[in-house]
């Protein structure tokens, strides 16, 4: 392993360290050729890490079609779903919806979910519905999908999105997925059984969200990212945007062999 | 049984489509880009019809459609996009413009919406869309208050369809509709779709003999009682994938996705491949022999 | 076909005469080898019946396992069900239950369904849950099943019933199943799909309602059963007793051929 | 995956019936005389288990032992009962003395509590029991208005049991637990249960090997996740059937409706079948290898 990790790896390693063991994760289906390398390639492999590593009795529900794929017998993901993926090998192959679905999503069954948009604001509320007025939009976009229950229903939600100025907003237009609202106090009050967002993992860094007031605040740039860039990127101010910030923890040679080698041997799922 | 007096409710692709209305609730099966009725959406864009009310969950290309060809007023769904292929061109540009109206659901809600009506439900009881704007912007969600522990809810109402059009990979000529075993979660959904009402279409890849079908009946999911009427229409998912049976036609809908960015291009494509045909068996000649072979998957149902 | 036709096979005719082409029919389980004979055995002949006559576009869902299963190869219907009904013979299998199950029975997919009761009252009323007061029961029966659904979301209810003095009450001491509860307008004031019953079915008479009060009267008696033996075996009184009454028609030759030669040629569901 | 770090969910039946605490609220799999995880409840007998909340749906002969058994308060329930063996005799008659108390649902609603629960709904809204005595004697069951029609509904509780024990015809030492291909019903139900808590025990009628359960995964119907212990019990169901496994014991079932009638003889049944044997394998030499042999059903799982 002499090369560098690329920034995809680095992403994957950031969730790698966020996951534990015993913890049950849902990944969905995302939309449009850079969203799914971010929204699916990114946590799959950093899923499988953790796995390889730390968390070896945690289950990963992927694209609705399986727990716990076998992932370096992959093709690429997102093309070959249509026929292949159920005879790929994984744990358990997902065949019913609720309410027999394997995850009872409702019911707290998922610990990790992980979500996009293509707005997010200071309190980690998500967009994935339109931008502008709602009945003549600006544009529209995707729809709410599956946002609602990921926001409401599942113990932590990671957001994975592009760094791009325009992305990142004081306040979206419209909620699809429930950060922390208004303040604090909102997912308390609105009974929620999750505790919400606890990271926003862009290509260039790590926001988290600040315990006292639950602002989304930087908390690392990735190697070789400048904080002017990043804040030139940010499209919105806040008190949590500092001075100086640590560096995301680079993957270990151990771990950068095991994508390498174990998870991704043929460099479907990361371009590197 | 006295099999020669039972109805025959195959028919053709046109008698099918002629069954629905302008101004019809309607339902497709399918998920995104794979599995959904393509073929007899030709057809109903063929023969015309308007103002449809789509009574959606995880939409695609089919919809896509359908809204470009001016046959929608409205849509219930919690998605419309074209997975990989990215963005609904012409959705979005309905919707920008204002042309069609969208009610707004949550994956889990609409599709659970099929469940209750195919249970009987008068509504669901939810409280995931606290705080969202779901309930902000759809109307037909109302607030209530549980009479067991006093907390409120969204009574989420049913999805109610007055017709639903699924494909399945077999039949018979007298409506009975088999699924491969080992079914993937989209036939599932399709499957709790045909139970929200009396008035489903099934189109099949293939009409096989009443004799086949009494041999698989572990297969038959969905009986004849439940069908109006059977079409058959192989590779009648194109350009979606139909799993198990064909990949999604990844160059049309490459080429999809770019011509319906634009109204006039998407007018030449829908010249092309809908209005220019004459029948489903056209369609394929014009989609050419060596695509249907590169995306077939042999196999995919054992 | 010299042979007289049996009480149950003139059961199975009256069965077949209430039914209609293009319906959907709905067998549950019973309990007790008697109960079966009656409520399992008798409308399973009389379904084949109307399906080789008159119905041949309908469809029976019988015990939770299949649809229009082939009688005629069929063993003892209740021994054998654990191991080998999926292998026999049918048009459908069930596999999935509600909201998958074929029949959306709260949706009105039921044209008529069968039931039997401990108790049945005037209105039609069915007890399948104690007798006596309901905290402390002189006799706890089986629970409600399914009655309430078949009461209110079916169609037609056919109520099939040994024909002992016991059974008919004035007043049910529990309603499981709601018959015409206490009055005509009960049913509509109840909202209720299903038109309630329409038959008591014994094995000395037929029973319907009387259009106007939809009190139970006796409708036909069966072929060598007198009114006094009949009178004497029902619990409750009303003016619909009258002094004379029709003679239950008996199955044609042709329709006692079927039953013997076509459907039940092993004489496995009917004792003759 | 790193096998080597998987935990164990494998234990005896003595260690997994010892985590059932009096006073539970638990749900056993199973329909009327068939599939019931009989040697799990023999066990629980055996441990003196007290006070148990069954929250139950079409239950048989698994419910009736345990109440004779005196290990039962509470039956939430549509059927107790023997199918064609007839009334369940304990049930009965702790009923009519008034041991017991029972709470009342109906089939349908009985086993939808549990998809409630999996669904992670506060209630289900019905309105099929009006008229019906259910809801006048089952005071969980409140009224409610919906929001969306202004007609009146029963809000009927979700089953949300703690402890969920079922029998399958196989796992792995993990706690994978797979079914057969062509489910019947009665596993569908059970399935939908495991669903409705984390704390499910799966005894299963045989441990496979991880590489199997890897090689089947179509069939892994219930994922190591969702279990807490997994216990491997040949001819577990035993009176009851397995279908597609094993048919009930036709004369064992005969002789329990028969002795069970009677407090006294009862007791001697239970004497000799459940607190007389040391283990599952002396319960089953004791109903000896030519009974086992002459309901066993080979290739009911193709």
């Amino acid at each position: 392993m002499n090369e560098e990790p690329t920034v995809y790896e680095v992403m994957a390693a950031a969730v790698s360290h966020e996951l534990k063991d015993f913890e049950r994760w849902f990944l969905g289906l995302a939309t449009g050729e850079e969203t799914i390398l971010l929204l699916s390639h990114v946590p799959l492999v950093g899923m499988a890490l953790a796995q390889h590593t730390h968390a070896p009795n945690s289950v990963m529900s992927v694209a609705g079609w399986g727990l716990n794929p076998v992932l370096n017998e992959m093709p690429t993901l997102e093309s070959e779903i249509p026929t292949t993926t159920i005879h790929w090998r994984c744990e358990a192959h997902i065949t019913m919806s609720a309410p027999f679905h394997p995850f009872a999503t409702k019911r707290g069954d998922v610990d990790v979910g992980f979500a996009s948009a293509a707005h997010v604001d200071k309190y980690g509320n998500c967009n994935t519905v339109c931008i502008g007025d709602y009945h003549r939009p600006k544009i529209r976009l995707i729809g709410p999908v599956n946002q609602p229950l990921h926001f409401s229903c599942f113990g932590r939600e990671i957001i994975i999105m592009p760094h791009e100025k325009r992305n990142f907003v004081d306040r979206v237009d419209f909620i699809s997925g429930v950060g922390y609202l208004d303040g604090p106090e909102a997912r308390s009050r609105l009974g929620f059984l999750g505790s919400g967002p606890v990271m926003i993992l862009t290509d260039k860094a790590v926001f988290d969200f600040e315990p006292k007031t639950k602002l989304a605040r930087l908390k690392s740039l990735h190697p070789g990212v400048s904080l002017e860039d990043t804040r030139g990127n940010t499209g919105y101010v806040h008190n949590f945007m500092p001075e100086e910030v640590a560096i995301t923890p680079q993957p270990t040679p151990e771990e950068l062999r095991i994508i390498r080698e174990v998870i991704d041997p043929r460099g479907v799922l990361l371009p590197r | 049984m006295s099999v020669v007096q039972l109805k025959e409710k195959l028919c053709s692709l046109a008698e099918a489509a002629k069954l629905i209305k302008n101004g019809s609730r309607i339902t497709f099966g399918g998920f995104t880009i794979h599995n959904h009725p393509m073929a007899f959406i030709y057809e109903l864009i063929r023969q015309g019809v308007k103002d449809l009310t789509i009574v959606g969950f995880t939409n695609g290309n089919e919809v896509d459609i359908l809204v470009g060809a001016g046959c929608v007023k409205r849509i219930e769904t919690c998605y419309v996009g074209l997975e990989k292929f990215g963005v609904a061109p012409n959705f979005r540009r309905a919707v920008e413009k204002g042309e069609i109206e969208v009610v707004e659901y949550s994956e889990d809600l609409a599709i659970e919406r099929f469940q209750c009506s195919a249970r009987g439900d008068p509504f669901i009881p939810s409280r995931i869309l606290f705080g969202s704007d779901i309930p902000k912007y759809n109307r037909d969600i109302k607030e209530g208050v549980s009479p067991l522990d006093g907390g409120k809810y969204h009574a989420i109402p049913p999805a109610d369809p007055e017709w639903v059009i699924v494909h399945t990979p077999m039949g018979d000529r007298y409506g009975n509709a088999l699924y491969f075993p080992n079914m993937q979660l989209p036939m599932n959904w399709d499957l709790v779709m045909t139970r929200t009402t009396n008035k489903v279409i099934v189109t099949v890849e293939q009409i096989i003999d009443r004799e086949r079908v009494l041999r698989l009946s572990h297969l038959n999911m969905i009986p004849r009682f439940r069908n109006v009427a059977i079409v058959e229409a192989p590779y009648g998912a194109h350009p979606s994938s139909y799993l198990q049976l064909y990949n999604f036609d990844a160059e049309h809908l490459t080429m999809y996705a770019r011509l319906a960015r634009d109204p006039a291009e998407f007018k030449k494509y829908l010249d092309k491949y809908v209005y220019g045909v004459k029948s489903h068996l056209d369609y394929l000649k014009l989609i050419g022999v060596e695509n249907l072979m590169k995306i077939r998957h042999v196999g995919g149902g054992l």
